[in-house]
């Protein structure tokens, strides 16, 4: 009946479709796909995804042909209480749908992506059934990243935004019980857990921002949000502040800026297409949306954007000199994508909202093109190092013990993600080499690579209104161009480091098709936005609703300085990294000249350990005062010797253990929940099972509220 | 000091003393006895305030059957006897405060109870008490009639607990 | 002078036909065979149906029951909005405790006809609660209810741990009853009358009283008891993790149910004036409850004695909702949301209880959170379906437990208890720890879990963890009801 | 005449020591012989309030004869349990009974 009601000019009544889709397709794989076939259960996965897009592509149709005319879309109702009315309404204008187009474009052609990338983790598994768990968790993703874009209320959003981070939660430890030597399985649910938890952090700050704009605009719908923050504005714009940073708080969590950015890094312990999807092209960028989607709120207050423009730019170099020191190629590209939200974020800040969704969609092309290609870089060097197992085990293992051949081949451990490992393989994975070369040309900022238009825009908006941010950010630019340059030498040139990299062996045909239509993407995105007359389609695009935007022109002094900045990183890095090939064991080549500063960058400048020292071991020693303390003298006298066994066991084991054996990464995810689990075993000693102490207790509290009765 | 008043302190301080005896005595049958002897001492309360009919429920019910009932388990499970068992050394003392505690705060509850209280009237000289346990039949049976019957479900409900919880089954062991 | 008239049999026409089809079930079961005890409970359940249906037939009458002659004011029982929908709830509760009871008992071989009657005198009695008008009545109905309960905890009577449970449920339920009595007692003093109706309107003339404040205090005492509110929580755990499942499980809901909803009465009706010094008690009370309810409840290794220190922390969040008491301004809409939530817990908590009792086996064993290992991949419905009511008590979308936690904190904030909705907000956060820990067992570690393939059982738990997600996205009828039915009390 | 507030202080006294009695005993029944004494205390308030409010009206002596049932009620029930724990556990000592805790 939907399709009937619409007509040639409005596709509005699909926006449904946009959530109904993919929930249709996971239905489909959780409720039959246990009889498909790998390829079918992909196909359902993949063409619910498409059908996103394919509506997107009609709801961005429909407010083209209206003159960005958008509309609200209501469902059903969801929550009337007093004055507060929510309801599941679509919101559909320009900027929705833009991003809808994004996700669920770059979504599908992952999901393609990812038949063959997890048809080779179904091989290596010998688990058939986690092939349709992953399907299902993507599918599960494009609804709930299709909520937060259409959600035409906070509260809707938020209900999108807890999905993603579920849906993350949920990828992120998808090889919870995936053990090998390189990387033990405990690390991947605790890089899950990490993100969980540091999500949580930014979850509050949106709650409390949603909880402040209920309570002083009365709701938490866009358009009446809006309409009634300008009064407030001029009678207290102290709550528009703390609204706005509040949201920066939840920002700062969802798309990884400084200082919640710690938990993206060990996302990449997800499977590639997740890192590329998820952590690079869409979830991650739902910050910036926000931003952008609250546009009318930041326009208010000039110090909150402030706040935003600095973060955004302290990201973008801190993260970029981190990535400049990593050697596992998913890493580099984790922190480039932090650096480059950092970008996203200052160039919303500063009330680019354009220039900022500009980036926003190119990156999501290059970003994803990059990650996948580095999937298909990890995936070759597998298959290169699996062949040789079967070659030292006389070539005659079949692949029915592949668990056997796994168990067996540890005496070296092997990571296929590091780059000391690699070299030369532009002659083994042409193909591969140059995706990766589109996607990093683009990233670098190239001309006339989609990066290139992009990067520039935000800069010279950045050099009109903020000239001290504009000095940071080409310096980032400066350290992009030098890290990418770095790893395209380490990882595609050079000979060989390791047998498995002289071995690799080129994916299938169903993963590099994905990435030759992102690298279409990335070569000529740039058009979508060009700064010349006539060519701002992005611009007049989002006008519709973001209001007027400043359109501006190429400066060629910005331009070129970039440009030149870039080549100049470029032929340092290849001074360093391309001119001789390093041996494997080989030091980095930059230790010498920098010294600690390498150290530091080796080291993510050792955020992990200082939250550690800062947070997490406060944290602990407050519990442990408490427990020590206020527990321990106070209520041993009077109870167990359990107690006190209990407490010199848990210092003697946990905490000197603690410190010995853990490491930073464990420490911090689950540093909160072990000393509040301590805390809590021992209060629960008063539970003594004794009926006599429970009368007690109920006494005790009769006593005091009479107490207060009398006394007060 | 008037002939009441004389009583009153005198019951008063038996009913305590008995309650204290039930308090400490180690062996239940003597706490029960004790009881016996403190419920008893309360009936006469009960006579002094002109209710007649309480006084013989108490009599009979408490005195009679409620204890009788708990004298005859103890001696059943031979539960006189104690075996020394784990202690908790501070719950005597903290009880002890608390208890007091209460006792204060429930006294000066009552003292402080301000004029604005229900209207205290002086007693008239009580009712004839035919006419008050008439009084007392009627009302149990219009206006309280739902707690009345809802009563004897409770009672019924207990049985049936109480049956379900000692009745062994055909066969079963002890 | 006529005893009877029928319009007070209309008034509690529910609840009689409920205890004569109790005391018929017990004489009909002495002539149903040891193998066919299906009927009894079969009998049971189609009793709760009929009294659910002329419950419901009930909506949207009003009357007074019971009513002192001469003066209609003063009555023991009153039927209205509130009174059919809390009643509703419960027979629902009934019904689910009937079909999550039923394989359980066979299992364990502690099957006998009198559990149902028992819990059929149960349900009378917290109807009587919902329904009580007078403090007589309401500590009545207290006792009415409690009794059977005590007698159904220590219903396994080979199993020690239930005989544990039983008496120590009974040696504090009964300390617990000697405070509420004291209260009735020094507020019969303060007013002379026992009468809600009459307490409030002599109440409200003068200053308040010492005497009537401490005897509300202790009521609120002998109540915060049966609904394990802390400090009174601590036979909770231990009656909970010793009491056969089902009992627990009804217990959990139908126990809170009834205490709530005499606490609305008793308060709502008779002491709206002392809200000044009750809602700091209630405050405080609530905030302890959220705060060792879930702190305690990680330390928990079986999954019995975590649910109820979780039943503890939901106590203290539907506790919030009674804070605001007093303000009519935001009263109605507070208890509105505290009944939605209620409602919530409910459905979520018997689905939840129904896993337990799904994966029980004889003498205590696969109680361990860790005997939750590998069910996702041996049982994927039951594992998806336990992931759906933990979700639900954390209060994540799409569950009913968020939406009612959202319309609970609205409402606390709209009644400017804002250090209180932190509290909760803080305390749900944390809870998300210990819930997700037995998600994270079922769904990422390896383990052999056993579990028989009851129908009844099966059924309960499919349709729990239906209602629970679908009615999230639909709540709104319902708290259309729950706010409908309150509105009148205020 | 005695004031009312002797009875008040009297029943007060014995309710307290009831109380202590539940929580200083380790003998189960003698914890219920506890909660008879707190009950017990209660129905002296009752009838007193009665005698000193409104003598004419007689709801305070009703509610004092419904509390003796409900004491009957709660005896066999609670002697009932003792019965049953002993049969199992042989033994009344609360203290005895701590399987479950923590």
């Amino acid at each position: 009946m939907l399709f009937s009601e619409a007509t040639t000019t409005s596709f509005f009544s699909l926006a449904p479709w946009l959530v109904f889709a993919p929930v249709i397709g996971l239905l489909i794989n959780i409720i039959i796909g246990g009889r498909f076939s790998e390829k079918l259960i992909g196909a359902v996965a993949s063409v619910a995804s498409g059908a996103t897009f394919i509506v997107s592509l009609l709801l961005a149709y429909s407010v083209w042909v209206g003159h960005g005319q958008g509309e609200s879309i209501f469902l059903a109702e969801w929550i009337h209480v007093g004055s507060l009315s929510l309801d599941w309404t679509f919101r559909v204008d320009s900027l929705s749908t833009t991003m809808m187009l994004v996700v669920s474009g770059v979504g599908t052609l992952i999901h393609i992506y990812a038949i063959g990338y997890m048809h080779e983790d179904v091989r290596f598994k010998n688990d058939p059934s986690r092939f349709r768990r992953f399907f299902v968790f993507l599918n599960l993703f494009i609804a709930a990243m299709m909520i937060l874009v259409s959600g035409d209320s906070y509260l809707m959003l938020f209900v999108g935004w807890e999905g993603v981070g579920l849906c993350s939660f949920l990828l992120i430890g998808f090889w919870f019980e995936m053990d090998t030597l390189a990387r033990p399985s405990w690390a991947n649910s605790n890089a899950a857990k990490k993100a969980f938890i540091v999500n949580r952090i930014g979850d509050l700050g949106f709650l409390i921002a949603g909880f402040l704009m209920f309570w002083y605009l009365g709701s938490l719908q866009f358009d009446e949000v809006f309409a009634a923050a300008p009064e407030l504005a001029d009678t207290q714009p102290g709550i528009i502040i703390a609204i706005t940073l509040f949201l920066l708080v939840g920002v700062a969590g969802k798309s990884a800026q400084i200082p919640l950015f710690v938990w993206l890094p060990d996302a990449m312990a997800g499977p590639t297409p997740v890192s590329a999807l998820i952590h690079a092209a869409t979830m991650v960028t739902a910050g910036v949306y926000l931003i952008a989607r609250s546009a009318p709120l930041y326009n208010l207050v000039e110090g909150a954007q402030s706040v935003v423009v600095i973060v955004g730019a302290a990201t973008a170099l801190f993260a970029a000199t981190i990535a400049v020191g990593q050697y596992d190629i998913k890493k580099v590209l984790a922190y480039s994508t932090i650096s480059q939200l950092g970008f996203m974020v200052a160039a919303v800040g500063m009330g680019a909202y354009v220039a900022g969704i500009f980036h926003l969609v190119t990156h999501a092309f290059f970003k994803a093109l990059l990650f996948l290609s580095a999937g298909s870089v990890i995936l070759g060097l597998e298959r290169g190092h699996h062949l040789l197992a079967h070659a030292h085990n006389g070539g005659a293992a079949d692949h029915d013990d592949e668990e056997e051949v796994r168990r067996t081949e540890p005496a070296e451990v092997f990571d296929p993600g590091d780059m000391r490992n690699m070299g030369g393989i532009r002659k083994t994975m042409p193909v591969t080499f140059w995706l990766y070369m589109i996607g990093s040309l683009a990233l670098v900022g190239i001309i006339p690579f989609a990066g290139f238009w992009s990067k520039d825009e935000i800069l010279l908006d950045a050099s009109l209104k903020y000239p001290a941010v504009y000095w940071l950010l080409s310096t980032a630019a400066f350290f992009t161009a030098f890290y990418m340059g770095r790893q395209i030498w380490m990882v595609f040139f050079g000979t060989a480091r390791h047998e498995a990299a002289a071995n690799a062996q080129e994916s299938p045909k169903i993963m590099t098709v994905p990435l030759m239509v992102l690298a279409g993407l990335s070569i000529l995105g740039g058009l979508l936005n060009l700064p010349f007359k006539g060519f701002h389609n992005l611009g007049h695009w989002l006008e519709f609703t973001l209001g007027e935007v400043e359109l501006l022109g190429l400066d060629p002094t910005v331009a070129g300085l970039s440009t030149l900045l870039a080549l100049a990183a470029i032929f340092i890095s290849w001074l360093l990294y391309g001119r001789v090939t390093l041996k494997q064991a080989d030091r980095d080549p930059l230790k010498k000249p920098l010294g600690f500063v390498f150290t530091g960058m080796e080291n993510k400048w050792f955020v992990d350990e200082a939250y550690k020292a800062m947070i997490v071991d406060r944290y602990t020693d407050v519990c442990r005062f408490l427990a020590d303390v206020i527990d321990s003298r106070f209520w041993h006298d009077w109870f167990h010797e359990k107690l006190i066994v209990g407490t010199y066991n848990w210092f003697s084991n946990t905490g000197l253990n603690y410190y010995a054996d853990q490491k930073i990464i464990d420490a911090f995810a689950n540093g909160l929940g072990r000393t509040t689990k301590y805390l809590s075993a021992s209060v629960r000693r008063i539970q003594n099972g004794f009926v006599r102490s429970y009368a007690l207790s109920v006494f005790l509290g009769v006593v005091l509220i009479l107490g207060y009765l009398i006394l007060k | 000091m008037s002939p009441e008043l004389i009583l009153f302190l005198v019951l008063s301080l038996v009913a305590i003393a008995a309650a204290i005896g039930m308090l400490i005595s180690p062996n239940p049958v003597y706490s029960a006895l004790f009881l016996v002897i403190n419920f008893s001492t309360v009936a006469v309360f009960y006579l002094i305030l002109g209710a007649p009919f309480i006084a013989m429920a108490q009599i009979t019910i408490y005195a009679g059957a409620i204890m009788v009932l708990f004298l005859f388990v103890i001696m059943l499970l031979g539960a006189e006897k104690l075996a020394p068992g784990k202690v908790l050394p501070y719950q005597k003392p903290l009880a002890i405060g608390l208890a007091i505690v209460l006792m204060v705060e429930s006294v000066y509850a009552v003292l402080a109870r301000n004029p604005s209280d229900a209207e205290i009237i002086v007693p008239t000289e009580a009712a004839n008490s035919i006419d008050a346990m008439r009084d007392l039949g009627i009302m149990l049976f219009s206006d309280y009639l739902l707690p009345f019957e809802v009563t004897s479900i409770l009672l019924l409900v207990a049985m049936i607990g109480a049956i379900v919880l000692t009745k062994r089954a055909k066969g079963e062991q002890e | 002078m006529p005893p009877i008239n029928f319009n007070d049999i209309e008034v509690l026409l529910p609840l009689i036909i409920l205890v004569i089809w109790a005391c018929l079930l017990l004489l009909v079961d002495l002539f149903i065979p040891k193998k066919h005890k299906w009927l009894t409970a079969l009998l049971a359940a189609f009793g709760l149906a009929l009294t659910l249906g002329f419950t419901l037939s009930q909506l949207g009458s009003e009357s007074n029951g019971f009513c002192a002659t001469g003066k209609p004011s003063i009555c023991m029982v009153v039927l209205d909005g509130f009174s059919v929908l809390v009643n509703a709830l419960l027979l629902l509760t009934g019904l689910l405790g009937v079909a999550l009871a039923y394989g359980y008992l066979k299992r364990m071989g502690i099957e006998r006809g009198e559990y149902y009657t028992l819990m059929l005198f149960s349900i009378s009695g917290m109807m009587l609660m919902a329904q009580a008008s007078d403090l007589i009545i309401v500590f009545l109905a207290l006792e009415l209810l409690s009794l059977p309960l005590y007698v159904l905890s220590a219903f396994a009577r080979s199993n020690s741990d239930s005989q544990e449970a039983g008496l120590k449920y009974f040696l504090l339920g009964a300390f617990s009853s000697g405070f509420i009595l004291y209260g009735i007692a020094l507020v019969y003093g303060a007013t002379g009358s026992t009468s809600l109706s009459q307490i409030f309107e002599i109440a409200s003339v003068g200053t308040s009283s010492l005497l009537l404040t401490i005897g509300a205090a202790l009521i609120l005492v002998g109540l915060g008891f049966k609904v394990a509110a802390v400090p009174f929580h601590m036979w909770t755990p231990d009656v909970y993790q010793g009491a056969p499942t089902p009992v627990t499980a009804f217990m959990t809901a139908g126990a809170k149910i009834a205490g709530f909803a005499a606490l609305l009465r008793v308060f709502g009706s008779a002491f709206p004036n002392l809200s000044e010094d009750i809602t700091p008690i209630l405050w405080a009370l609530s905030a302890a409850t959220m705060i060792v309810g879930n702190l305690l409840a990680i330390a928990q290794t079986n999954i019995k004695r975590m649910l109820a220190y979780s039943s503890i922390a939901h106590t203290g969040y539907i506790l919030m909702a009674f804070v605001p008491y007093g303000n009519p301004e935001v009263a109605p809409v507070s208890i509105a949301a505290g009944l939605f939530y209620l409602f919530a817990y409910t459905i979520t908590n018997f689905g939840a209880w129904g896993v337990v009792i799904a994966l029980e086996q004889k003498e205590s064993k696969g109680l361990q959170i860790s005997d939750y290992a590998g069910l996702r991949r041996k049982y994927p419905v039951l594992a998806g379906a336990m992931t759906v009511f933990m979700f639900s008590l954390i209060g994540f979308p799409p569950t009913l437990g968020m939406v009612g936690k959202f319309y609970l904190f609205r409402a606390v904030l709209s009644g400017g208890y804002t250090g209180l909705a932190i509290i909760g907000v803080v305390t749900s956060l944390v809870s998300a720890f210990y819930y997700l820990r037995v998600v994270v067992n079922m769904y990422m570690f390896a383990g052999e879990p056993k579990t028989d393939n009851e129908f009844w059982l099966r059924f309960t738990i499919a349709g729990a963890a239906l209602v629970t997600v679908v009615f999230s996205l639909v709540p709104q009828g319902l708290f259309a009801w729950a706010s409908r039915a309150v509105l009148k009390l205020f | 005449m005695i004031p009312l507030s002797w009875y008040l202080i009297l029943s007060a006294a014995l309710f307290s020591i009831g109380l202590f009695g539940v929580m200083a005993r380790r003998n189960a029944i003698a914890i219920l012989l506890g909660i008879e004494l707190m009950f017990n205390a209660v129905n002296i308030n009752l009838v007193a309030f009665w005698r000193y409010l409104d003598p004419t009206i007689m709801n305070g002596q009703v509610f004092a004869i419904i509390v003796f049932a409900v004491a009957a009620a709660e005896v066999a029930v609670g002697l009932a349990l003792v019965i049953s724990v002993y049969r199992n556990r042989k033994t009344v000592v609360v203290d005895d009974l701590d399987l479950l805790k923590w």
